[in-house]
């Protein structure tokens, strides 16, 4: 247990450390859990009746989750795998790619 | 290398343009042989599709209720169709007729497949270039220009879903190379789009879904995993589904069938690796250590039960939640026992040894040195190549028509082999190079691998030759030259170095004219119309089939529905334009039963079940005339069996010990040809001379017997033979 | 049509002249001709004018007259005139049809006039159907009397069929030989006396029936003459009945009234024909050129039993000389066949649409016979504006109608020239752009460059030090040559001495090489890959130079040291290369 | 069953085939075919006779003719009782105005002849054709006795089962045929009333021709089942759940304002904010237009529009992100050119 507090512990600093902006990703990201997370609770308690529209609800909020993660680790500086692709540039890809995601997502919904 | 990056570009384009031009043109014999008409049995079908969305549009091609079919059932088109090469063809149309270029449907659909096989080319190059080196890529993208098995099905005419399909399926898998290559979001777009393109085009898209799993699992298996990976397939995952849901003929599907189980999973896997990856990064090591531990007993516990509760699912499901034809797939016996409509059509029979050397000819050679090659040195693109190929020939042991998912496999890694060998020869050469005059040599070679190439029409695969030899000096080889040779590399002997080189080159040659050959001979028959060649060098047309379908079409009322065996059923409605009772796409295999049982029946209860289908033309095909060996009488066995598969009463043993000449369908194929006697098929004297239709009456039959149109009479004629009831022997005796 | 309705106003005066005082017919010759499907007859009618007439009025039964394809009256040899529909003056019976051509006739002048008129499709097959193999019987009813407001004084009708006449009536005053039936002296007649005649007799000339047929003639300036002609063709006999036996057709070889095969007489000049079907080609047709035609036979997909229809296109191209004339001021005449090419067939719907090129303008046609005229735009390969379309409509026709007919049109030269303009502006229009794509550039932000910028600085910098180790490597090797050369004495000591210290100091080298270009490979793979080929490209120097250390014998030596020589001086180059 | 009746009218109809059976050609030459006319035209109704057959070929003894003086009819109730019983003799209308109720069946008996003695006809039936309506029929065929008198009984199940329900008149005709007689026996028996069959019970047609749908051959029209709605959650957890669907944006919004991390200052400034407003108007005019399309516009008139603002907000987004790097590189190259003097 106190193991694990200590884990907890340096975890939140080391997290302190990273920068402004990929919080708010990482705020993002959260946010899209929770969402995905809640019609999961949905589908447990009241059913999946209109089939399409649960799909199109938590696979959105899936997909804008996978998108959010990846453009976090393409701006965060700690992360190596990303080198010649500027912040810029991910953003736009990120933009890009959402207008497609909600497209779909709308079509789909019905 | 100076040289070459000079011109490198303007090689490399010039090059691929070469490539896909002899790509579209070596698919044009059919046209030029025969004429520009569309082949086979399904192409016909989509040709109607297409025809339909060209005059009445998108939407309600999308919802258009076929009548004209699997009466009186009729079809849903727009729910049960893949619509890719459709609407593909369809837009080509809309946008010549924009351009007030007035191509008709048919051309349109005609040269479809050629050009999307030089577009497969292109994105093969992509591909391996990604995967390798250029030189690979376009020593790939020249095999896969010209290998026969992808000739097969997209020679002009042959207007089926593979012809764009595997143009979409190497475009998926470059797309998603390129993706993890350099990991931008953009690219990961793309990739999405080519999947939900692949989706439209072909049900071969669960390979796909398949594939990209089993890699990413392997590269987090081997280590070499990334965010690159999280980021090329998260999201492909996520959107792909949804995109994939949205099309009708999937559906639902997409999340409820097993095919589609195993890239969730590794979905999840991913997501584990990532997060270990990121708390890695934060945590120092003890207490990354530890929290592993508790990570991998949480995740351990979670895991169990998804799994528990995914397994219970499957298991509820009678097939395990495998549709029928990938359960096929993982047992290929399971047809032969189960679906007898899978296992009667002949391109789901596993292939023969000689048909992967047709097929592949010089990549079956090559692909595994490819592999070796790839496993020199193994990275990202390398390691998909592997398991792709790999992959590709299992699926291809089981069904023939699956070659068409091996071949690019094979033409790539066989890229990769020819690459490679040319560099490690010319490289030798290089070496003994002060005792020849090197370049001159390596040039030469090259040269002589053009020339030799170009004398089989080829170009292209000489000039992939040219670049692997020049890649000697190219950077992008270097690397592999230096990995492949080692450390320490002493040069091949200095004649060993030259016949290998003139070896390979003649392999190359070799390989181009067999595919020529192959394409002009084997593969560009539009089996709607035959030729026979006669003394004076010109050929003799059996147009049969055209003719009957015209006779139906003119001289039969336009609401009379057609029976025919199922083969048939995509031509009537196409080219008869009738009203037919099944057709190629067997969803309802009681329905085929139905007929299938009527053909197998003695006449009086033929034409009882016939009337209860409103059927007014039966017609049956008859090649005992001219020797048509494709014909019904052949295909009888398996009306036998798929009819008694539903019908007790149809029972196989009886057309086995007995010959096929029971039944109304002999009749059908025998009436009046006794007194010609000889069937040249089967080379023997048709046993049953006096038919005499009672039920039946002969309507049309074409110019060399090998259609036979039969018109249900309304009336049977009477039955003077054998009385039925005591009563009428009674009256017969009377009468006599 | 201002002449149509010139004759109406005449011929209404006509009408009332002829009520006031008829003609007379001194003398009457009916001559019907039923060989072929179309009905030939022929008229040679005395007339004696009473009062004077105008105008003269024939008429027929309304059975007849409706199916009249082509009506023609002459006088003489010279002059002709042209039988306009008329009203049936008072007395006539209910179904009499009359034509009045306008031919004056003094009073008391006697006039021979001849009538010429062709019906199509007024031969009744009787039985109507029959079964395969069966012959063909048809059955023509007419008047035995000439039908006229005129009374008649002496007439005599002959009828000349394909075959005996198996029954005819009446009977009476009838002589009939072989294919002729004749009813030599009729005597005086009222006028409208109709009594009927009808003839039965055997007639296996198939009945070709085209009952539809649109010719499109599309002239392309750039010298050629397109023409597409789709036939919707039936078997207007006797229908067929009951089995087809494909058998019984074979060893019968088409008896009966069925036919299968067609022949167009085409241009001489006519070139890449195409005989097709909405499912592809037709495989099965000949062609036989000659000096004044080219004859094409057609053999239709199946044979055509009674009753049975089929369709197909026949395409071909004509060239423009002898077809396209020029005209002063610019215009240019076209003149073709106006009707079917295909040989005796009669013809229900005739739609000819004269397609001319863009920019073709005040257009005039000349048809040998009335057609409806109309207009219409069609656009094909680069149109812009779309080409004007003369539509012609004709029913009813017979193969006496294929005359030439004209179309006269002013069309430009700069017109002429548009559609290559229009193809060199697109292509060049594609070129300017692709040219700008490639001058603009569309990274979002310099970033990625500055990072290349960056990276090749440090492989610069790197290679830069490697060269230099190459440098002295190849020194090395210059002088491990050198020794070599100038040592006589090979594999002795000092040989091995040599040896040594080459090899020493080059593995020295490599060593030093090797750090760096791991350090390059971190930078970039590309660079780092050349960077190995070269150094491998080295060893392979390397190895060869002690080889030669190790050589005996002179000759084999200068040679290989040459060579050697040459290959150092390459390997030096190449670095130079590799760092710039 | 129904193979049975066909075949009997294949019997009536062909009795001139069994000539034509001998000597096909002989016919064909003779006279328009019409053994074939009758076994294939369709048109002709049963009911009507068959065309007289044509005279028998020369080779052909002299033959018979076929005869019935009178018959008799007797209507049996549904209790099985014999009811009234007509006779007549041959060529009255016999049956008409009999009514044939629901299980009631009426026999018809009568004697036929062959050259006046008492024989069994190849063929003896009773032809009920439902009035007006062309080309079907209901046979009964008559049985032979041991006294050489036939029997042929017409009952209502009887005629329903071979025509579905038909209410109304049916013209009976009594057939006799022989291949040994040239000419067949035809009586018209006139008409018997039938009481109208139940729509509802509709059996499947005994005899449709393909070609001619009948008035009373029409198919049972289908019922469609249609799946019953999914039964929906009441409107108040769907609100809950709303709410709580919404819940993380409001929390996510919160955050950002509390933490400060979209922080106006950082908005770009000069010809920048330009771009970035126009950037940030484009995706939000994307948005608009999706939300359209799922109100009203359909994918076809989505996809250009999407495309056009797309490639708008790319220009801009170009533009605004560009200097946005700029300015970033800026600071970096700041930051960087010290460091790389010392190395």
């Amino acid at each position: 247990m106190a193991e694990i507090g200590a884990i907890l512990r340096t975890f939140a600093d080391e997290y302190k450390k990273t920068p402004a902006k990929v919080k708010a990703l990482d705020a993002f990201i959260v946010y899209a859990l929770a969402t995905a997370g809640v019609q999961f609770l949905y589908m447990l308690l009241v059913g999946t009746f209109p089939f399409n529209s649960f799909l199109a609800g938590i696979l959105c909020s899936l997909a804008f989750f996978s998108l959010t993660v990846c453009l976090r680790m393409q701006i965060d500086p700690s992360n190596k795998d990303f080198s010649g692709i500027s912040p810029e540039r991910a953003f736009a890809d990120y933009v890009l790619a959402n207008a497609v995601l909600f497209l779909a997502v709308w079509n789909y919904m019905g | 290398m100076a040289h070459f990056n000079a011109y490198g570009w303007g090689f490399k384009a010039l090059l691929l343009l070469f490539i896909s031009i002899m790509a579209f043109s070596i698919r044009l014999f059919s046209v030029v042989k025969y004429e520009s008409v569309i082949h086979e049995f399904d192409p016909y079908f989509n040709y109607r599709v297409t025809q339909f969305l060209t005059k009445e549009g998108f939407y309600s091609m999308w919802d258009w209720f076929d009548d004209r079919t699997w009466y009186p059932l009729g079809r849903v088109i727009g729910g049960t169709v893949y619509p890719g090469l459709i609407f593909t063809a369809g837009s080509m149309y809309k946008i010549l007729h924009a351009l007030n270029i007035p191509l008709h449907v048919q051309e349109v659909c005609v040269f479809t497949a050629p050009l999307f096989s030089a577009l497969c080319a292109l994105s093969a190059y992509g591909l391996v270039s990604e995967c390798r080196s250029d030189g690979a890529g376009l020593a790939a993208a020249a095999m896969v220009a010209m290998v026969p098995s992808y000739i097969s099905r997209s020679v002009a005419g042959s207007y089926d879903n593979e012809g764009v399909a595997i143009f979409a399926l190497v475009n998926v898998f470059y797309t998603f190379i390129k993706t993890i290559n350099t990991g931008s979001l953009g690219w990961a777009v793309l990739n999405l789009l080519s999947y939900f393109y692949m989706v439209l085009s072909w049900g071969g898209y669960s390979f796909v879904i398949n594939l990209l799993p089993i890699y990413c699992l392997a590269c987090v298996a081997s280590g070499r995993m990334t965010g690159r990976h999280y980021l090329a397939f998260a999201p492909l995952v996520f959107m792909g589904t949804l995109l994939a849901a949205s099309v009708p003929v999937v559906g639902f599907n997409s999340v409820l069938m097993s095919e589609h189980f195993g890239a969730f999973f590794t979905c999840i896997v991913l997501h584990a690796a990532l997060a270990l990856r990121f708390v890695r990064g934060l945590l120092p090591q003890r207490q990354f250590e530890a929290a592993v531990r508790l990570a991998v007993t949480a995740a351990a516990a979670v895991g169990a039960v998804v799994v528990t509760l995914v397994v219970g699912y499957v298991v509820r499901s009678p097939t395990f939640g495998w549709t029928g034809r990938s359960l096929t797939l993982l047992d290929p016996t399971y047809a032969s026992r189960f679906v007898p409509i899978i296992a009667s059509v002949s391109e789901h029979q596993p292939p023969s040894w000689p048909s992967y050397i047709t097929d592949l000819h010089a990549a079956v050679l090559l692909a595994p040195a490819g592999i070796i090659g790839c496993f020199k040195n193994l990275n990202n693109g390398a390691l998909f190549l592997v398991l792709y190929g790999i992959t590709a020939v299992y699926f291809s042991g089981v069904m023939v028509r699956l070659m068409l998912v091996l071949a690019p496999a094979a033409c790539c890694l066989a890229g990769v082999a020819v690459s490679d060998i040319l560099n490690t020869l010319c490289c030798s050469l290089k070496a003994h190079g002060a005792v020849l005059p090197l370049p001159a040599l390596a040039r030469g070679g090259g040269d002589g691998a053009g020339g030799s190439a170009a004398a089989g029409k080829g170009g292209a695969p000489g000039a992939a030759a040219r670049r692997g030899g020049r890649g000697g000096s190219d950077g992008g080889d270097g690397g592999v030259l230096s990995s492949v040779l080692g450390r320490e590399w002493n040069p091949l002997p200095k004649t060993v170095a030259i016949a290998g080189f003139v070896g390979v080159v003649g392999l190359l040659m070799s390989y181009t004219i067999h595919c020529i050959g192959v394409s002009a001979d084997a593969y560009s028959a539009p089996s709607i119309v035959m030729q026979a060649p006669q003394e004076d060098g010109s050929y003799y047309v059996f147009d049969d089939f055209r003719e009957a379908y015209a006779w139906l079409r003119h001289n039969t009322d336009p609401e009379t529905k057609v029976a025919s065996w199922w083969d048939y059923g995509y031509q009537t409605t196409a080219m008869a334009n009738r009203t037919v009772i099944v057709d190629n796409n067997t969803w309802n295999t009681s329905h085929i039963a139905t007929v299938g049982r009527a053909m197998a029946s003695p006449e009086a209860k033929a034409w009882k079940i016939f009337r209860s289908l409103d059927v007014e033309y039966v017609f049956v095909v008859f090649g005992g005339v001219i020797g048509y060996s494709g014909d019904d009488i052949n295909k009888f066995l398996w009306m036998v069996r798929i009819g008694g598969g539903v019908y007790p009463d149809i029972k196989e043993a009886d057309y086995l010990t007995k010959d096929v000449r029971i039944g109304l369908f002999a009749d059908l194929s025998a009436a009046q040809y006794g007194q010609r006697g000889y069937d040249r098929v089967r080379g023997y004297v048709i046993g049953r001379t006096d038919v005499t239709l009672k039920y039946f009456e002969e309507a049309f039959t074409s110019q060399h017997w090998m259609m036979r149109i039969y018109r249900v009479r309304d009336r049977p004629l009477r039955d003077s033979a054998k009385p039925k009831s005591a009563r009428q022997r009674a009256a017969a005796a009377a009468a006599a | 049509m201002r002449r149509a309705v010139a004759v109406f106003a005449l011929l209404a005066l006509a009408a009332a002249v002829a009520d006031a005082q008829p003609a007379k017919i001194k003398k009457a010759e009916r001559k019907i001709s039923l060989k072929s499907q179309v009905v030939k007859l022929n008229d040679v009618i005395e007339f004696v004018g009473v009062a004077g007439e105008s105008s003269l009025l024939f008429c027929w039964p309304r059975r007849l007259a409706e199916r009249a394809a082509r009506i023609k009256v002459a006088v003489g040899k010279d002059d002709r005139f042209d039988a306009a529909p008329a009203a049936a003056p008072l007395g006539a019976p209910a179904d009499a049809a009359c034509f009045s051509a306008p031919v004056p006739i003094k009073k008391g002048e006697a006039k021979s006039v001849e009538v010429s008129a062709s019906f199509t499709g007024v031969m009744k097959p009787n039985p109507a159907k029959v079964a395969q193999g069966e012959k063909q019987y048809v059955e023509y009813e007419d008047t035995l009397w000439l039908l006229s407001p005129y009374p008649i004084e002496a007439q005599s009708t002959t009828i000349t069929l394909p075959d005996e006449a198996t029954s005819f009536s009446p009977s009476e005053g009838a002589s009939s030989t072989s294919s002729k039936v004749a009813w030599g002296k009729l005597g005086k007649a009222a006028a409208w006396e109709s009594k009927p005649l009808k003839v039965h007799f055997h007639h296996d000339k198939p009945f070709k029936k085209v009952t539809k047929l649109v010719r499109e003639i599309e002239v392309s300036h750039w010298g050629n003459i397109y023409v597409e002609e789709s036939y919707e063709i039936i078997n207007a006999g006797a229908e067929h009945k009951g089995a087809f036996s494909r058998l019984r057709h074979a060893q019968q070889g088409g008896a009966g009234n069925s036919f299968q095969m067609l022949r167009a007489r085409l241009p001489p000049s006519a070139h890449s024909l195409y005989y097709r079907d909405l499912i592809g080609n037709i495989s099965s047709s000949n062609t036989r050129r000659s000096a004044k035609e080219t004859v094409v036979d057609l053999s239709l997909r199946y044979p055509l039993m009674g009753g049975w229809k089929t369709d197909f296109v026949l395409g071909y191209s004509l060239p423009l000389e002898g077809f396209l004339f020029g005209r002063p001021k610019g215009r240019s005449r076209l003149i073709l066949d106006a009707s079917s090419p295909i040989d005796d067939v009669v013809i229900e719907e005739l739609e000819t649409r004269v397609v001319l090129p863009e920019g073709a303008a005040n257009i005039e046609f000349d048809s040998p016979f009335e057609v409806e005229a109309g207009w219409d735009k069609k656009f094909t390969y680069l149109d812009t504006a779309g080409r004007p379309v003369l539509v012609l409509r004709k029913s009813n026709l017979t193969p006496l109608h294929n005359k030439p007919f004209s179309v006269d049109y002013t069309f430009g030269t700069t017109a002429l020239l548009r559609e290559p303009l229009l193809l060199i502006g697109v292509f060049a229009a594609l070129f300017a752009a692709a040219a700008v794509y490639s001058r603009c550039e569309f990274t979002i932000s310099k970033d990625d460059r500055w990072q290349e910028a960056r990276t090749r600085e440090k492989a610069a910098a790197t290679l830069q030090r490697l060269s230099e180790l190459w440098d002295a490597e190849a020194e090395a090797l210059a002088r491990a040559a050198a020794a070599a050369e100038s040592l006589t004495d090979a594999g002795g000591a000092e040989a091995a001495a040599a040896r040594q210290a080459a090899e020493a100091e080059l593995r020295a080298l490599d060593a030093k090489a090797k750090p760096l270009i791991e350090a390059l490979e971190a930078v970039s793979a590309k660079a780092a890959a050349s960077a190995r080929a070269h150094a491998d490209a080295g060893k392979a120097l390397q190895q060869r130079v002690l080889k030669l250390l190790g050589e005996k014998g002179e000759p084999a030596k200068k040679g290989a040291a040459r060579a050697l020589a040459d290959a150092r001086a390459e390997w030096a180059g190449a670095t130079a290369a590799l760092c710039d | 069953m129904r193979a049975r009746h066909l075949l009997l009218l294949g019997l009536l109809l062909s009795t001139s085939l069994v000539v034509c059976a001998q000597d096909e050609d002989v016919i064909a030459a003779e006279d328009g075919g019409s053994g074939d006319s009758v076994a294939e035209e369709p048109e002709s109704p049963p009911p009507s006779p068959p065309p007289p057959s044509p005279p028998p070929p020369p080779k052909r003894k002299a033959a018979s003719v076929l005869s019935v003086d009178s018959a008799e009819a007797q209507v049996i109730t549904a209790g099985g009782k014999k009811q009234s019983t007509k006779s007549a003799k041959f060529g009255s209308a016999l049956l008409d105005g009999l009514a044939l109720d629901v299980g009631a069946s009426i026999e018809v008996t009568f004697t036929p002849k062959t050259d006046g003695a008492a024989s069994k006809p190849q063929q003896a039936m009773l032809v009920l054709a439902p009035a007006g309506a062309a080309d079907i029929a209901a046979y009964a065929v008559a049985k032979p006795r041991k006294d050489g008198s036939h029997a042929a009984v017409v009952s209502q199940s009887a005629v329903e089962k071979q025509l579905g329900p038909v209410g109304g008149k049916l013209v009976a005709t009594l057939l006799l045929g022989d291949p040994q007689a040239p000419k067949g026996v035809r009586w018209e028996l006139g008409s018997i009333l039938l009481p109208p069959g139940d729509e509802s019970a509709k059996p499947a047609p005994a005899y449709r021709s393909a070609r001619v749908q009948q008035i009373n051959n029409l198919l049972p029209n289908i019922a469609h089942i249609f799946r019953a709605p999914e039964k929906r959650p009441p409107a108040v957890v769907s609100l809950v759940f709303t709410g709580l669907a919404l819940a993380p944006l409001a929390l996510l919004a919160l955050w950002l304002l509390a933490s400060g991390a979209l922080s106006l200052p950082a908005f770009p400034s000069g010809p920048a904010a330009l771009w970035a407003l126009l950037f940030h108007g484009g995706i939000g005019a994307l948005l608009v237009l999706y939300w359209l399309f799922w109100t009203q516009l359909d994918l076809a008139q989505t996809l250009p529009l999407a495309i056009g603002i797309g490639l708008a907000t790319a220009a801009v987004g170009y533009k605004a992100l560009s200097a946005l790097a700029d300015a970033r590189l800026q600071a970096e190259r700041a930051a960087a050119t010290p460091a790389k003097k010392t190395n």
